[in-house]
C-alpha cells in the first residue's frame, strides 16, 4: 500500500533525473550512457566495484567535474553546476571520500566554511553566534563526542568525517551523496550516518548512498543500483536484495580466456622477502609475511585497513619501528636499500609519487637507470641511457608522440606503463605494487596482467596490494585479506576462491 | 583547570621578555655598571623600536605564515613612505596625514604586487626581485633620488612622539588581531593555512585573499617607514634591493612572535617577541657591542631558534615510538604465550 | 564568436610552444640578440665594437659563475638567497689568508673550501636539521653578511697589485670561469648527480622512492654552488683587488635575475639547463651597458631590469592553476 | 587573464620607457664624453649634478654620465668599462678609497682616458701613471683647522665640555680605506680638544680614530670626555647616540655626516635631562642645512650650532679643469714633473646661522657659482697657456676666504 502510494507520487516528486551520461578520462570510459532518476523521501543505494564509476557519477552530479555527454535535470529545471558551491547553494550536498576539514581551526568554523559571512555583524564575524550555532547543530544531531569549539586537529578521523557530515547538512539539502563514507566511520559514527539517512527520508528528502559495504546497503537503502565498468547492470527494489545476486551482478564481469590467469601453477619454496614482526606508528603491529621466488602475493581489504600502509614499510618508505623487512638477508630500511636489493614499488598514488609529471618520459624511465647506464665514471651514457628507455616503451607498447613528450600529456594507463617501465628496466625481481591498475581501462589492464604473469614466470616476485578482489583472485598465487592492521585471512589459489568467500573477512 | 591554564600561558608568554630582560640587566650591571633601562629616554626608545619592529612583522606576518616570503615588502615600504609623505609635505599637511598617506600608498603598492602576483603566480619570491627592482626605482625617480627629507618639517614631530608610537602600535595590534581573528579574512587566513584546496573548494577566493594580504601588509611597513623616518628625519631611496634589509631583520620578531603567539594570540606573542628582542639589542648596544656583532649574535640565536622550531616536535614522535615499541614487545609476548 | 575561437585557439597553441623545451631554451638567447640588435641600431653601432664587448663579457663574468652555481639549487625547486653573500665572505677570507701567506695557492683552495663549507652548512641546516631551505638561505643571508661587517669594520682588505696581474696576464679569469663552466655543464648534463637532481626538482617524493636521496643531492648541489662562490670570490679580487663591506652587495639579486632571463625553470625540475646563467649574466649586462649608452639613467635601468624579468617570466613558465606552493 | 597581463605588462614598460625618456640626457654637440663615478646621493648629489651640467659642461665643452651611488673599487671598475664603452674619454671618481683609486689608475691607462680622483689624500702608489692626473679634495689640514676652529667656537664659555662623535667610515681614513675627510675632520677636533683642555690621550690620536668599536676615550679629565661612535649604519648610532648623550656628560654631537637625521633624538636627550647639546656638522650648501640653521631646540638655540662647509662644486669644477687640460695634451702641467698632485681645497667654516644666511646663496646659478664658467676656462692651458698646477692651487687659496667670496658673487 505504502509502496504503491510511493510510486503513485512518485511521478511528481522526481527529484533529479540523469539521462544518458558519458564521460571519458582520455582513452578511459568511465561512465557509459548512465540513466537514473531519484525521487524524493528515498534512500538510494549506489554499489559496484572499484572503478565502477560510482564516485564519477556522484561527482558530475554534485558538481565536482562536468559530464562529457547527456545532461540532468534537477527540480524540473536544467541542472549543468559549475561548482560544488553552486550545486550546495541549490540543494545537492556530497560528502567526498577524500577528507575535508582543515585541522588548525575550529570544528564550528569547519562547519561553516566560506560562509562566514552568515554571521557577520558588521565588518567583523560573530565567533560566539558561529560556535553556538554550530553547537546547535550538533546537538540536533544528538553529537556529544565533541562540542563545536574544539580544535578540528584534536579529533580523529571518525569525527572529522563526522563533521563533513554536519557540514553538508547545514544547507539541508535535498539530495544528500553519501560516497563512501561509512568505512572511515566506526559503529558509534556509523549509527549516526544511519540515523541521518533515515531522517532524511522523512523529510521528504533524497540520498545517494555509496558503499563496499553490501550489508548496511541492503539495510538502509530502499533501492540498489549496480554499476559495472561504467554500465548500469540493474536495479533492485528493497524486496529483491540477495545478496547472493547482488553479488554476482557486481563482479559479473566475463572472465576472458587472458585477462586473467588460468593456470595454477605453485612457485617455488624460496623466500627472498621476509617481514618479521614489523610495527608501523599508525596501523601495522607484528605484522609478519612472507615472499617467495615467482609467487604473486595479493594483499586485499578495506582501504583503511592497513594494506598500503605494508607496501610503504616493506620498502622502507615508512618508518618500521620494531621487526625487520629482510631480502636475502639484508635489512631493508630506506628505500635506497630496498633498489640495492633490487626491489621495486609503485605507488597508489601515481601522479604524486610514482612520476614527475613534467618531466619527460624519458626522464622518467631513466630515472631508475643512471647506474646502470654509466660510461665512465658518472657520465652516463646517452647511447645506453636510449637503448634503455627505447627498449620500455616498445616492450610495454607506450603510446606517446615521442619519448621527450612531458608524462602528463599520456593517459591514465599509458602513465602507469611508465611507471612500470622504469622498474622493469631496472630489472627488480620483488616488486610491490599498490593499487597497479587504478583508473586505467581494461585494454592496458589486461596487459598488465600478463606482464605480472610474465614476471612471475621468469621467478620475479610480486606483491601486489589491490582494492579489487577479482583482482587478487585472478592473479595472484596467495592471498592474504587484512583487517585493522592485522591479517585476518590467508587463501591460497584454488579453483573454488570466490570474492565473497573473502569479503567477509574485510569488514 | 581553566584558569590555571589561562596563568599559565600568561606566564608562558610574559617570562619571555622577563628574562631576556633580567638576562641583560645582570650584563649590563655587571660589565658596565648601569641600568638597562635607567631613564624616560630608554624606555621611550625601547617602546618606539619595538613599536616599529613590531609592526613590520605583523606585515610581514599576512604573507609569510600562508607560506610566503615576498622580497619586494622592502621595497614597497621604501616606496609607499617615500611616497607618501612627499604627497602630504606638497600638500603643506600636518603629522597624521604623513601617516595616513603613507599607510594609504603602501596599500596600494601592496595592492599592485598582490595582483600581478595572483595574475602571474610566479613564486614569490622570484616575484619579489623583479616588482622590488621596479618599486626601489619609482621614489627614486619621483624624488629626484633625494628620498624623503623630514628634517625640519612641521608637524611630524607627533610621529616620534612616544604615547603616539605606542598608540599606532596598539591601533596597529588591534588591527591585526580583529582582522585575523574575527573578520571573514582571518577565518579564511586560517582555512588557507590549514590547505589550500580545501578552503578553495570550500569556497573561499584564495587569489582575493592574496591580494588582500599583500596589501595589508604594504599599508603596515610604511606606517612603520614613516615612523622610523620621522625620527630620524629621512629616508633614503636606495637601490639594488638594499631595502629588504630592514624588513629581513625583523622576521626573528615575527617567528618568534608566532611561537609564543601559540599560548596566547598572534598580535600578543608578536609584541611581546618584538619588546624581547628589542630588549636584547638594546642590552648588545650597551655593552658597546659594535653594530656588525650584535648582527652576529642576533643571527645567531634566529638560526638555533630556527633548529629549535623545525625540530620541537621531535621529541614528541620519539615518545610515540616509543610507546608503539612497548605495544610492539607486548604484542610479540602475547603471541609467543599463544 | 570566430574571432575569440580562434583567439583561444591561439593562445592554446601559443601555450603549446611555450612549453616546448626547445622555446624554453631558445627564447632567452633570441632575446639577447635582439636586444644587442637593438642597441647596437641605437648607438650607431658603437654598442657592438670589440671595446663593448670585451667589456660585457667582463662584467658577466662573476655573476655568470655564481649563477652557474645556482643552477644546481634551482633544479632542485629551490632558491638560494645567501649566495651573494657567500660569495663575499669567502672572497674577505681567502684575500686575508693571501695577505698572511702570499700564496696564490693557499688563497685558491681557501676561496674553494670556504665556499664549500659555508654552502654545506646551509645543506645540512635544511636536510639534518629541518629547516626550511628558504628560511635557511634568508637567516644565512643576514649571518653572513653580519659576519663579513664584523670581520672587516669599516676598513677593506686589499691585495697586491703584481699578484692581481699575475693572474690577470695569465687569464686566469677566463680559465678559473671556463673550467668551472665545462664542470658544471657536465655534471649538470652528463652524469646522474644532474639527472638526480632534476628529478628531484620535478617530484621529490618520487626521487626518494625512485632511490634518489634528497639529502645527499641538496648537499651535493649546495656544494657545487659553494665551489662556484668560491671561484666569484676569486674572480672579484682578480677584478678589483680589494674587497670591502659593500662589495657586490647586489650579487645575489643580480643572479637571480640573470638566471631567470637565462630562461632557467623557476620551478626547477627537468626544464632547468646550466648554461641559463651564463646567458643571463649576459642579457643583465648588454641590458645595463645598451641602456646607459643610449642615455638612461642608471637609476631607471634598474625599473627596466626588473619588468624585463617580470615578462620574461610570465612568457616563458607555465601559469599554475593555484597559487604556487609555499616552498616556492 | 592572459590579456590583463599583457595589458598590465605593456602599461608599466610604457610609464618606464616614458621616465626614461624624461631623464634621458639632452645630447649637445659636446666633444667630451666624461663619466662622473660619484658616491653621494640625493639632494647634495642633485645640486652638484646641476653644475656639472648646467655650468661646468658648456663652459668647457663636456657632456657627463653619471653613475648610480657606487661603494668601492669593483663598482668604480665596473662603472669604469661602461663609462669606456660608451666612450667616455676622461673619468672624475669620487670613490676614495686606495684600491679604487689604484684600479681606476690602472685601468684609466689600460683604456687610455684621463683620471682624476675626489680625495683628501693621495695614493703615491699610483703617481706615475701617466693617465692619472691626481687628486682634488677636501684639505686635510683645512679639515683639522676648520673644526679646530668650530669646537674653539664651542667651547668657548670657559666650561669644561664633553663631546659625542659620530666618526662614519674614519676608520683607515688615513691609509686609504674609508673616507679621508671623515678621518680628519675626527682628528681636527680631538686636537682642539687636547690644546682647548690639557689633555692627555692615553692612545695616540691614530689608534683612537681607528678603533672600530665604539667606546670612550680616554683622556686623562675626568670632567671632559669624548665617546666615539664608528660605522656608517645612521639608525644604530642613532641608538648608541641617545643613550650616551642620555647618561654621559656629553653636552656637544658633532657628525662628520647626516647630521641632520639624529635631531630627534638629540632633542628627546635635551628635553628629558635639561641638557643642552650643541651640534656640530659636515655640511654642503643645500636647504637642508638652512633648515638647520633656521629652526630652533627647545632652549631657542638653532639646531645646528656651527657648520663645517664642504665645497664640493669647487672640487668637481677643479677636476673637470684638470681633465680638460690633459685632454686638450697639457696633463704635464697638471702635474709636478711627471707626478701627481693633490689639490687642496679648503672647507669654510660657518659658525651661525647669519653666517650662513649669506653663504646659502651662494653656488646655486651662473651668477653665483663659486667657480663659474668663466673661472673654469681662465684656468685652462688652451686659454692660458702660461697656466701650471700651480695656478690652481692660488685658484684654491684664493677661494677658501668665503668673506672675499660672498663679497665678489653677492656683491
Amino acid at each position: 500500500m505504502t509502496s504503491n502510494g510511493m510510486e503513485c507520487s512518485a511521478a511528481n516528486d522526481v527529484l533529479l533525473e540523469v539521462k544518458n551520461i558519458y564521460k571519458n578520462f582520455g582513452v578511459t570510459i568511465a561512465l557509459k550512457d548512465v540513466s537514473f532518476s531519484l525521487e524524493r523521501g528515498k534512500v538510494y543505494g549506489l554499489i559496484g566495484e572499484n572503478g565502477s564509476g560510482k564516485s564519477t557519477v556522484s561527482s558530475i552530479i554534485a558538481g565536482m567535474q562536468p559530464a562529457s555527454q547527456g545532461h540532468m535535470v534537477y527540480k524540473n529545471e536544467e541542472w549543468n553546476p559549475s561548482t560544488m558551491l553552486v550545486a550546495q547553494e541549490k540543494g545537492i550536498g556530497m560528502i567526498v571520500q577524500e577528507s575535508g576539514t582543515i585541522p588548525n581551526i575550529s570544528v564550528a568554523e569547519n562547519i561553516f566554511l566560506g560562509h562566514e559571512r552568515l554571521f557577520s555583524k558588521g565588518l567583523f564575524v560573530d565567533r560566539k553566534a558561529m560556535t553556538q550555532k554550530a553547537q546547535e547543530l550538533l546537538d540536533s544531531f544528538g553529537i556529544s563526542m565533541f562540542k563545536a569549539s574544539d580544535r578540528t586537529s584534536h579529533l580523529d578521523m571518525q569525527m572529522r568525517k563526522i563533521i563533513e557530515i554536519v557540514k553538508c547538512l547545514y544547507w539541508n539539502p535535498d539530495l544528500l551523496i553519501v560516497d563512501e563514507t561509512s568505512t572511515a566511520l566506526s559503529l558509534e559514527g556509523r549509527e549516526f550516518l544511519y540515523s541521518v539517512l533515515d531522517r532524511l527520508r522523512k523529510e521528504n528528502k533524497c540520498v545517494l548512498f555509496i558503499s563496499h559495504d553490501l550489508n548496511e546497503m541492503m539495510e538502509h537503502c530502499d533501492n540498489l543500483t549496480v554499476l559495472r565498468d561504467g554500465v548500469i547492470i540493474g536495479t533492485l527494489e528493497k524486496k529483491e536484495y540477495e545478496p547472493n545476486v547482488i553479488r554476482k551482478m557486481m563482479v559479473g564481469r566475463e572472465i576472458k580466456g587472458d585477462y586473467y590467469r588460468s593456470d595454477m601453477d605453485a612457485c617455488s619454496d624460496e623466500v627472498v622477502l621476509k617481514a618479521d614482526c614489523i610495527t608501523t606508528l599508525e596501523k601495522l603491529l607484528c605484522f609478519s609475511l612472507e615472499l617467495h621466488k615467482g609467487e604473486i602475493l595479493g594483499i586485499g581489504g578495506l582501504s583503511d585497513c592497513g594494506m598500503h600502509d605494508v607496501g610503504r614499510a616493506l620498502f622502507g618508505i615508512e618508518k618500521v619501528l620494531d621487526g625487520e623487512v629482510k631480502v636475502r638477508g639484508c635489512t631493508i630500511s630506506s628505500p635506497q636499500d630496498a633498489i640495492a636489493n633490487r626491489m621495486a614499488y609503485v605507488s597508489k598514488n601515481r601522479d604524486t609519487e610514482s612520476l614527475g609529471l613534467s618531466a619527460t618520459i624519458f626522464e622518467n624511465i631513466a630515472s631508475t637507470g643512471y647506474r646502470v647506464n654509466r660510461w665512465f665514471a658518472n657520465i652516463v651514457s646517452g647511447r645506453k641511457e636510449n637503448a634503455y628507455v627505447d627498449n620500455q616503451i616498445h616492450e610495454l607498447s607506450i603510446k606517446c608522440a615521442g619519448k621527450h613528450y612531458a608524462v602528463n600529456t599520456l593517459s591514465g594507463g599509458n602513465k602507469q606503463k611508465v611507471v612500470f617501465g622504469k622498474w622493469v628496466a631496472s630489472n627488480a625481481d620483488i616488486l610491490v605494487l599498490d593499487c597497479p591498475t587504478r583508473g586505467i581501462d581494461v585494454g592496458v589492464k589486461a596487459s598488465m596482467y600478463k606482464l605480472f604473469y610474465e614476471m612471475k614466470k621468469s621467478d620475479k616476485a610480486i606483491i601486489l596490494i589491490s582494492e579489487e578482489l577479482p583482482e587478487l583472485i585472478g592473479l595472484c598465487d596467495r592471498v592474504i585479506i587484512m583487517k585493522d592492521g592485522r591479517i585476518s585471512h590467508e587463501a591460497f589459489r584454488t579453483e573454488g576462491l570466490t570474492e565473497h568467500g573473502l569479503i567477509d573477512y574485510m569488514i | 583547570m581553566f584558569r590555571n591554564r589561562k596563568a599559565k600561558d600568561a606566564l608562558f608568554t610574559f617570562a619571555f621578555p622577563l628574562a631576556m630582560f633580567v638576562l641583560m640587566e645582570l650584563l649590563c650591571f655587571f660589565l658596565k655598571g648601569r641600568h638597562l633601562v635607567g631613564s624616560l629616554l630608554d624606555v621611550k626608545t625601547l617602546v618606539r623600536n619595538t613599536g616599529i619592529s613590531a609592526i613590520i612583522a605583523f606585515a610581514l606576518s599576512f604573507n609569510l605564515s600562508c607560506g610566503r616570503f615576498d622580497l619586494s615588502l622592502g621595497a614597497q615600504r621604501l616606496a609607499g613612505t617615500i611616497i607618501g609623505g612627499m604627497i602630504a609635505m606638497e600638500l603643506g599637511l600636518s603629522g597624521l596625514w604623513f601617516l595616513l598617506f603613507s599607510f594609504l600608498c603602501g596599500l596600494v603598492f601592496g595592492f599592485i604586487t598582490g595582483m600581478v602576483f595572483v595574475i602571474t603566480r610566479v613564486p614569490p619570491m622570484v616575484l619579489g626581485v623583479g616588482i622590488g627592482l621596479v618599486w626601489e626605482c619609482v621614489p627614486y625617480t619621483m624624488s629626484k633620488g633625494k628620498g624623503l627629507n623630514l628634517f625640519g618639517v612641521h608637524g611630524t614631530e607627533i610621529l616620534t612622539d612616544t604615547v603616539f608610537t605606542i598608540a599606532v602600535m596598539i591601533v596597529v595590534a588591534v588591527f591585526v588581531s580583529l582582522i585575523m581573528n574575527r573578520t571573514k579574512f582571518g577565518y579564511e587566513m586560517k582555512a588557507i593555512q590549514g590547505s589550500q584546496l580545501i578552503a578553495r573548494n570550500s569556497g573561499i577566493n584564495i587569489f582575493r585573499h592574496a591580494v588582500l594580504c599583500y596589501m595589508f601588509a604594504g599599508g603596515l611597513v610604511c606606517v612603520a617607514g614613516i615612523i622610523d623616518a620621522a625620527f630620524q628625519t629621512q629616508m633614503s631611496s636606495t637601490m639594488g634591493l638594499a631595502s629588504n634589509g630592514v624588513v629581513v631583520s625583523n622576521m626573528f620578531a615575527m617567528m618568534l612572535g608566532g611561537y609564543i603567539g601559540e599560548r596566547s594570540n598572534q598580535a600578543t606573542g608578536v609584541i611581546v617577541a618584538s619588546l624581547t628582542l628589542n630588549l636584547f639589542s638594546y642590552g648588545l648596544t650597551l655593552m658597546e657591542l659594535s653594530e656588525a656583532n650584535t648582527s652576529v649574535v642576533n643571527q645567531t640565536v634566529f638560526v638555533l631558534f630556527l633548529v629549535f622550531l623545525a625540530n620541537r616536535y621531535y621529541f614528541r614522535k620519539r615518545k610515540a615510538e616509543k610507546a608503539r615499541i612497548a605495544q610492539a614487545l607486548e604484542q610479540r609476548r602475547i603471541m609467543s604465550v599463544a | 564568436m570566430k574571432c575569440s575561437e580562434w583567439c583561444s585557439k591561439a593562445s592554446a597553441s601559443f601555450r603549446r610552444f611555450t612549453e616546448d623545451r626547445l622555446f624554453s631554451r631558445l627564447l632567452p638567447v633570441v632575446f639577447l640578440l635582439v636586444l644587442v640588435c637593438v642597441f647596437s641600431i641605437a648607438t650607431g653601432g658603437r654598442f657592438t665594437s670589440a671595446q663593448s664587448m670585451k667589456v660585457i663579457v667582463q662584467q658577466a663574468l662573476i655573476v655568470a659563475t655564481v649563477s652557474t652555481g645556482a643552477c644546481f639549487i634551482f633544479a632542485t625547486n629551490n632558491v638560494n638567497l645567501a649566495m651573494g653573500a657567500t660569495t663575499v665572505l669567502t672572497a674577505v677570507l681567502s684575500g686575508m689568508a693571501y695577505n698572511a701567506t702570499n700564496s696564490v695557492v693557499v688563497m685558491v683552495v681557501v676561496a674553494l673550501l670556504l665556499g664549500s663549507v659555508i654552502m654545506t652548512v646551509s645543506a645540512l641546516l635544511s636536510t639534518l636539521l629541518r629547516v626550511r631551505v628558504m628560511f635557511v638561505t634568508i637567516v644565512m643571508m643576514s649571518l653572513l653578511s653580519a659576519v663579513q661587517e664584523s670581520i672587516l669594520g669599516g676598513s677593506t682588505i686589499s691585495l697586491p697589485y703584481e699578484m692581481i696581474t699575475m693572474l690577470t696576464d695569465m687569464n686566469f679569469s677566463y680559465i678559473a670561469f671556463g673550467s668551472f663552466f665545462i664542470g658544471c655543464v657536465i655534471l649538470f648534463h652528463f652524469t646522474d648527480v644532474g639527472r638526480s637532481l632534476r628529478f628531484i626538482g620535478t617530484n621529490s617524493t618520487c626521487a626518494e622512492q625512485t632511490g634518489i636521496s634528497r639529502n645527499k643531492y641538496m648537499l651535493i648541489a649546495f656544494i657545487t654552488a659553494g665551489v662556484g662562490c668560491g671561484i666569484a670570490a676569486l674572480l672579484a679580487i682578480v677584478r678589483a683587488a680589494s674587497i670591502g663591506s659593500k662589495t657586490l652587495s647586489s650579487l645575489n639579486m643580480d643572479c637571480m635575475l640573470a638566471l631567470v632571463l637565462g630562461g632557467m625553470s623557476i620551478f626547477g625540475g627537468s626544464k632547468s639547463f646550466a648554461f641559463a646563467g651564463v646567458v643571463g649574466a649576459v642579457t643583465v649586462c648588454v641590458l645595463n651597458q645598451g641602456l646607459l649608452m643610449v642615455g638612461v639613467s642608471s637609476s631607471i635601468i634598474q625599473g627596466i631590469r626588473g619588468i624585463l624579468f617580470l615578462i620574461l617570466v610570465c612568457t616563458a613558465q607555465t601559469r599554475p592553476k593555484g597559487l604556487p606552493a609555499p616552498e616556492g | 587573464m592572459k590579456k590583463v597581463l599583457v595589458v598590465l605588462i605593456v602599461s608599466l614598460l610604457a610609464t618606464s620607457m616614458l621616465f626614461a625618456g624624461g631623464a634621458s640626457e639632452e645630447k649637445g654637440a659636446a666633444q667630451f664624453k666624461i663619466g662622473v663615478a660619484t658616491i653621494h646621493e640625493g639632494e647634495t648629489w642633485e645640486i652638484q649634478k646641476k653644475y656639472f651640467n648646467e655650468e661646468v659642461g658648456p663652459a668647457l665643452n663636456m657632456q657627463f654620465m653619471f653613475s648610480e651611488k657606487l661603494n668601492d673599487a669593483n663598482g668604480l671598475v665596473d662603472f669604469m668599462d661602461q663609462a669606456y664603452a660608451a666612450g667616455c674619454v676622461g673619468i672624475i671618481n669620487f670613490v676614495t678609497s686606495n684600491d679604487a683609486v689604484a684600479q681606476g689608475s690602472r685601468k684609466a691607462e689600460e683604456w687610455g682616458v684621463w683620471f682624476v680622483t675626489q680625495n683628501s689624500a693621495l695614493n703615491s702608489n699610483v703617481a706615475k701613471i701617466t693617465h692619472n692626473l691626481g687628486h682634488c679634495g677636501a684639505s686635510a689640514t683645512g679639515m683639522g683647522r676648520a673644526y679646530g676652529e668650530a669646537i674653539n667656537d664651542l667651547v668657548s664659555d670657559g666650561k669644561e665640555h664633553s663631546i659625542f662623535i659620530f666618526s662614519g667610515a674614519a676608520v683607515g681614513g688615513a691609509i686609504g680605506q674609508g673616507a679621508a675627510s671623515h678621518y680628519y675632520t675626527v682628528e681636527g677636533i680631538l686636537n682642539a680638544m687636547k690644546e682647548k683642555y690639557n689633555l692627555k690621550y692615553e692612545l695616540g690620536i691614530d689608534e683612537i680614530i681607528n678603533n672600530q668599536n665604539p667606546g670612550e676615550v680616554a683622556t686623562g679629565n675626568p670632567n671632559v670626555k669624548i665617546y666615539i661612535y664608528p660605522g656608517t649604519n645612521v639608525s644604530s648610532a642613532i641608538t648608541a647616540a641617545q643613550t650616551q648623550l642620555q647618561n654621559g656628560p656629553y653636552d656637544i654631537f658633532a657628525a662628520v655626516f647626516s647630521y641632520s637625521s639624529f635631531s630627534n633624538a638629540i632633542a628627546d636627550v635635551e628635553k628629558s635631562t635639561g641638557k643642552n647639546i650643541k651640534v656640530l656638522g659636515t655640511v654642503s650648501i643645500e636647504k637642508q642645512t638652512s633648515t638647520g640653521f633656521s629652526s630652533m631646540d627647545s632652549f631657542g638655540d638653532s639646531v645646528l650650532s656651527a657648520a663645517v662647509l664642504n665645497p664640493l662644486n669647487i672640487q668637481n669644477g677643479m677636476c673637470a679643469v684638470i681633465l680638460y687640460n690633459a685632454l686638450t695634451g697639457h696633463a704635464e702641467a697638471m702635474k709636478a714633473n711627471g707626478h701627481t698632485i693633490l689639490f687642496k681645497v679648503e672647507p669654510w667654516f660657518c659658525k651661525d646661522a647669519k653666517t650662513y644666511e649669506n653663504i646659502s646663496k651662494l653656488d646655486n646659478s651662473h651668477e653665483t657659482y663659486v667657480l663659474n664658467g668663466e673661472d673654469l676656462k681662465a684656468l685652462c692651458v688652451e686659454n692660458n697657456p702660461a697656466i701650471t698646477y700651480k695656478d690652481i692651487e692660488a685658484k684654491l687659496v684664493e677661494l677658501s676666504n668665503i668673506d672675499a667670496i660672498i663679497e665678489k658673487r653677492l656683491k
